[in-house]
């Protein structure tokens, strides 16, 4: 019996000996952009987690009938940890209408919906082919309840990102022009976490939201300092983080998240952050345009005109489907405001030397004029971005909508007239406030493949069970 | 005698669970736990590491750990509706074991919290 | 008129979960089928015949005789026909019920009704905690449809109810009308503490004096018009409210402040 | 609404205890985290917190507050509903709010207090989350705290007792989505307080068998819960043999956990911490016998049968 990890990954482990590292997959229809393989019936050799021409031996997996292809990694996730913990104990409800697993004598029990339990969790992610996640936000004080958690989700490989940007030690040092030490506490900091990068969500911004306020301009400082401004803290950081050599940019949730107007904070965090890569979060939720709710309309194009010159940004979409979702992010402000706009529940999770979270049950609906804009612009981005390598699909889970959803978007990706019958539900007014409606791509699965294959180079074959 | 000393010991008696106790220890029991309250000193100088008790009871008759460990998993086994309650002063590793046997059980599963 | 009718024989030990036991199912299976139908006996599956006896065949008219204070879920989620209980019966009866009628001849357990949207509930005993309540988490409890208890009733009755009618005969314990968004509730016997805390709007009615929250603001007494439509209403059900103006007359109290809501509390105020 | 202690530590100058008595009950609570601690935002330590204390009774903590608030037994429901009206500016006659034991006084200097907070914080001990009314006064305060942000900072935090009862709840809820009141009996979980409760699951006689372990209900529930446990086989885990140990079918004496046993312990602000445990003891611990139990279970053939691997409509 094995309740965790329950698909040993055999092959791929350096320890196996003998006919284990060798495996044969027969009679699966094959998808590979990298190499140029589109839908075509082969067999697959594997030995010792890489393609060989040939094996004899080993173990043979039939795959007739099923596709295989390059693994899904969803690079900005919220599956373990305090705040997803959190949102769990206050969704009882959802748990109930949602999807349950039952127990087998290989599987553990547990219950999919807006913020699935860890068990659940490994199983929808392998369902859609996805091995990797990554936990995009991870206070370093609580780094080992997510590693506990991660612990339990079976199946799919794990990382996590520690959170910097509003680390008050490292915000002191920085003020005081101590750059060294602050690379040193960034080191240390991702070191004790056992993170695989940095994220800095609304840099100072929740520093501020400590004491109840927000910090709304990059230019202006920070409450409580004079200098350090959210603009000098991502620059700052993605030094740091090249300096450092972390394989992964700074992962940057931008300031302002969701508000009218964001877009121009975007556009100059992105110009802070030149001469440095980085990775731009949920891009969707900071492509607002106009002045207020009202005037809303969202900047897709003009956000994927500056990304397409510069080639050291990475980032993902943020898209978000209709329907119930409970969003939960370390942007505190925000979650105020928005349990102040929906009158629902509202969770808070402040963890010293960084973070605050929030957590608010709420529901995007296709009536709803800003929900039908922020729906079209994560699909504008998506589209818009010419290098697929660069743009990754993601829901910022759960907070645009549920991981198991994946398909959904990836349908409207690949397909222009599904997308134009759902667009034929939105409210009316939503005519010039998108430009989705003008774009005819479609993503075929061969031509420019949406999902994420930024480790195609040793790109592990997942057998993709067709139900 | 030479006392061990172990720093930044954890105390488990309340929620509170201070982790920068001293402890300074025998084989046999704790001496002194300094910086710990009134209630951890009782926790941590009460306890101590001789064979008070039985290994374990079937009946109220004194058995062996295997026998117990036999007795208790046909008892769970067999019930309809197993219950299993309690794990406050636990580690969590013991609580996820916890979890993990109800669940292959199908029992109810409860903590203190409910009371 | 076609009827099934099951008695119970073998007495469960724990407990029995019983949602097949619906009219919506045995309307159209035959007696083999139900027989065959799977409950729960605590973890283990059983048929519906390890523990009745069954008689007749597809009718959406059940009536069920014995102890079932341990069998739960009876008519869960629903939507037509009839089931009379002689004897009580356990937990989420009625539960999420859309449509039909359930009559019990004895007392009920907990969360009779909860969360159902349509139908009609008659309780003659007593009936447990959570009538007609919302589940934890939950946003709505009851939303339509009609409970009557003939004797008491526990806690948090009507708990964030949203529309529809509860009636309890006798009294009825703490937190009645808990975060209600709507829908009213008759107290014929009056209620312990906490009546109508937290509630937003709807109508709770007492014919006895209760003990109201410091949030609740006394403002007129009056006998407001829609109290005869409510009382020829609830004369079908076989309740008697008073209205008119001879007999008395109703303190109307309005809160909770602290949400702050719109909710009404009427307390009758028998002429001398 | 809450947040960890190193925040209350850093940041908190407005501290209510409500329904507690740490002075006797969490004893370092004041030095170690709250009330005491010097901070680069309260360098004066408690001359910067101002510390209120709600209770029924004069208890040891008094001495230890700025402004002690004795509520009327059973009426802290009813008073904080007060103060949500009052922080709303909702009209409550003097009367109405003599109820709750307090005078108008009191409670508007309370309020004032609170809105005038930076930072402000609720701790709540069993003296309100265990009295009538029960899981509801708990929610109503948490529910004040989140009105509350409306005017400035304020997070609410329980005052939990029996050692790692915190990490018990953080595990059932990553691995089953609830905190407690659980059932698997249908293969996946359900949750339901007060059907399945342990004290509810007990006086009913809903279960056939018990596993109890580190817990002494035997000493602490009612007598018709004992009375069950006595009639079905019961198991017990515990360092000692307590009085539901001698009730019971099967006893295994186990380490004790943080003195012989190691592991981690959840703080109750969900924090995890290793335990680093002095002795050495002849016992197993806990996550050994445990984990043998299981694995005898998993050893006999599988109860469940067929039964599909995903449900779409629960019950």
């Amino acid at each position: 019996m094995r309740p965790r990890g329950c698909v040993p990954r055999g092959w791929q482990s350096e320890n196996l000996k003998g006919p284990d590292r060798m495996l044969r997959i027969t009679g699966g229809t094959v998808y590979d952009p990298a190499n140029g393989i589109n839908g075509e019936v082969r067999d697959l050799d594997v030995e010792d987690g890489k393609f060989v021409s040939s094996v004899t031996g080993g173990r043979t997996i039939d795959a007739t009938g099923l596709v295989i292809f390059p693994e899904g990694v969803d690079v900005h996730t919220h599956v373990a940890g305090g705040s997803i913990n959190f949102a769990r104990a206050m969704t009882p409800e959802d748990h109930r209408r949602t999807q349950a697993f039952i127990r087998s004598q290989t599987r553990r029990s547990g219950l999919g919906g807006m913020a699935p339990t860890t068990f659940a969790t490994g199983y929808l992610y392998a369902g859609m082919g996805f091995t990797t996640v990554n936990e995009a936000a991870v206070p370093v004080l609580s780094a080992p309840h997510t590693h506990e958690e991660i612990a339990d989700i079976p199946i799919v490989d794990k990382s996590c990102l520690v959170l910097m940007a509003n680390n008050e030690i490292m915000l002191d040092l920085l003020e005081a022009g101590e750059y060294e030490r602050a690379k040193r506490m960034v080191a240390w900091h991702v070191w004790a976490a056992k993170a695989y990068g940095v994220k800095a969500v609304n840099p100072g911004g929740v520093a501020a939201w400590k004491w109840g306020k927000d910090a709304k301009q990059r230019s202006e400082p920070v409450e409580g300092y004079k200098n350090t401004t959210p603009g000098s803290i991502a620059a700052s950081l993605a030094k740091i983080i090249d300096e450092l050599g972390l394989p992964h940019p700074i992962h940057l949730h931008c300031n302002n998240l969701g508000a009218p107007g964001n877009v121009s904070t975007t556009l100059e965090t992105m110009k802070h952050l030149e001469g440095h890569r980085a990775h731009l979060a949920h891009l969707q939720y900071h492509a607002c345009g106009g002045d207020d709710w009202h005037a809303m309309k969202f900047e897709a194009a003009q956000l994927a005109e500056y990304f397409n010159a510069h080639p050291n940004m990475t980032t993902d979409a943020g898209a978000v489907l209709f329907g119930d979702t409970v969003t939960i992010t370390a942007d505190g402000p925000w979650q105020h405001l928005l349990y102040k706009l929906t009158g629902r529940k509202w969770g808070n999770l402040d963890v010293e030397n960084e973070t605050g979270c929030g957590i608010v049950p709420s529901s995007y609906r296709p009536s709803n004029l800003v929900n039908a804009v922020q729906w079209a612009t994560g699909l504008e981005l998506l589209l818009l971005i010419d290098d697929a390598w660069r743009v990754f699909l993601s829901t910022d889970h759960p907070n645009g909508a549920c991981f198991w959803r994946y398909p959904e978007i990836i349908q409207l990706l690949m397909c222009a007239d599904y997308r134009k019958e759902c667009m034929a539900q939105l409210p009316p007014e939503i005519k010039n406030r998108i430009t989705l409606p003008e774009i005819d791509r479609e993503c075929m699965s061969f031509e420019n493949c949406p999902v994420e294959m930024e480790r195609i180079e040793r790109a592990e074959i997942q057998q993709c069970i067709a139900a | 005698m030479d006392l061990k000393v172990i720093d930044n010991a954890t105390c488990t008696f309340c929620g509170c669970v201070c982790d920068d106790i001293q402890l300074h220890a025998d084989e046999n029991r704790i001496h002194q736990a300094k910086k710990a309250c009134v209630l951890g000193k009782a926790w941590f100088l009460n306890h101590t590491a001789e064979r008070k008790y039985p290994d374990a009871l079937i009946d109220g008759k004194e058995a062996t750990l295997d026998e117990a460990i036999e007795a208790a998993a046909e008892h769970l086994y067999q019930a309809d509706m197993p219950l299993v309650y309690g794990m406050s002063n636990t580690t969590c590793e013991a609580q996820r074991e916890c979890v993990e046997m109800a669940d292959h059980l199908g029992a109810l599963l409860d903590s203190h919290t409910s009371l | 008129m076609n009827k099934i009718k099951l008695t119970l024989r073998e007495k469960p030990v724990v407990v029995l979960e019983a949602e097949v036991i619906s009219p919506d199912l045995f309307v159209e299976q035959s007696n083999e089928e139900i027989r065959a139908s799977v409950v729960y006996h605590g973890k283990r599956q059983k048929r519906i015949d390890d523990f009745f006896d069954v008689e007749g065949e597809r009718s959406d008219c059940i009536e069920i005789h014995g102890d079932l204070n341990r069998v739960r879920h009876v008519g869960r989620a629903m939507t037509r026909g009839e089931v009379t209980i002689h004897g009580d019966v356990g937990m989420h009866l009625g539960a999420l019920m859309k449509g039909g009628t359930i009559e019990v001849h004895g007392n009920a357990g907990d969360w009779v009704g909860g969360e159902m949207k349509k139908g009609k509930i008659h309780i003659h005993g007593d009936a447990g905690q959570q009538v007609g309540a919302a589940y934890r988490g939950s946003i709505l409890g009851m939303q339509g449809g009609t409970i009557v208890v003939d004797g008491n009733a526990g806690i948090e009755v009507g708990m964030r109810m949203r529309r529809g009618i509860i009636v309890i005969g006798g009294t009825a314990r703490d937190f009645v009308g808990l975060q209600m968004k709507g829908g009213t509730i008759l107290l014929c016997g009056g209620a312990e503490i906490r009546t109508g805390a937290w509630m937003q709007r709807g109508t709770i009615i007492s014919l006895k004096e209760l003990a109201l929250m410091p949030t609740f603001a006394e403002s007129g007494a009056y006998n407001p018009t829609f109290l005869n439509v409510y009382s020829q209403h609830l004369q079908a059900l076989g309740v008697q409210l008073p209205y008119a103006e001879a007999d008395g007359r109703y303190r109307r109290y309005s809160g909770d402040r602290g949400v702050p809501g719109k909710g009404e509390i009427l307390i009758w105020e028998p002429a001398v | 609404m809450t947040c960890t202690l190193g925040e209350v530590k850093n940041r908190a100058d407005f501290i209510v205890y409500w329904g507690g008595n740490p002075a006797e009950c969490h004893p370092r609570h004041f030095t170690k985290y709250a009330l005491m601690p010097k901070s680069q935002f309260l360098p004066r330590g408690r001359k910067d917190r101002t510390m209120v204390l709600v209770d029924i009774r004069e208890t040891k903590s008094v001495k230890a507050s700025d402004v002690f608030l004795q509520v009327r037994p059973g009426k802290d429901f009813e008073l904080i509903t007060v103060l949500r009206a009052m922080i709303k500016d909702q009209p409550i006659s003097e009367a109405q709010i003599a109820e709750t034991g307090l005078s108008v006084e009191q409670l508007q200097d309370f309020v004032a207090r609170m809105k005038a907070a930076r930072f402000g914080v609720f701790f709540f001990g069993m003296g309100l989350s265990m009295t009538r009314g029960k899981h509801m006064n708990s929610a109503a305060l948490l529910t004040l705290a989140a009105e509350m942000n409306a005017f400035t900072k304020f997070v609410a935090m329980p005052m939990r007792g029996h050692g790692n009862v915190t990490g018990a709840d953080v595990i059932m809820r990553w691995q089953t989505g609830y905190p407690f009141g659980i059932s698997f009996n249908r293969g996946y979980p359900r949750y339901n307080p007060g059907e399945f409760s342990t004290v509810d699951v007990l006086v009913r006689g809903d279960t056939d068998c018990a596993f109890i372990i580190g817990a002494d209900p035997g000493a602490t529930m009612p007598k018709p819960a004992i009375e069950h446990l006595k009639r079905v086989p019961t198991i017990v885990l515990d360092p000692h043999v307590t009085h539901t140990s001698k009730m019971a079918r099967v006893h295994i004496t186990t380490a004790p956990a943080g003195i012989s046993a190691p592991g981690t312990a959840y703080r109750m602000d969900e924090i995890p911490l290793p335990l680093r445990p002095a002795l050495e003891s002849p016992y197993p611990s806990d996550e050994e016998v445990v984990r043998r139990i299981k694995e005898t279970i998993l050893k006999k053939p599988d109860w469940m049968g067929e039964r599909p691997q995903m449900l779409t409509t629960q019950v």
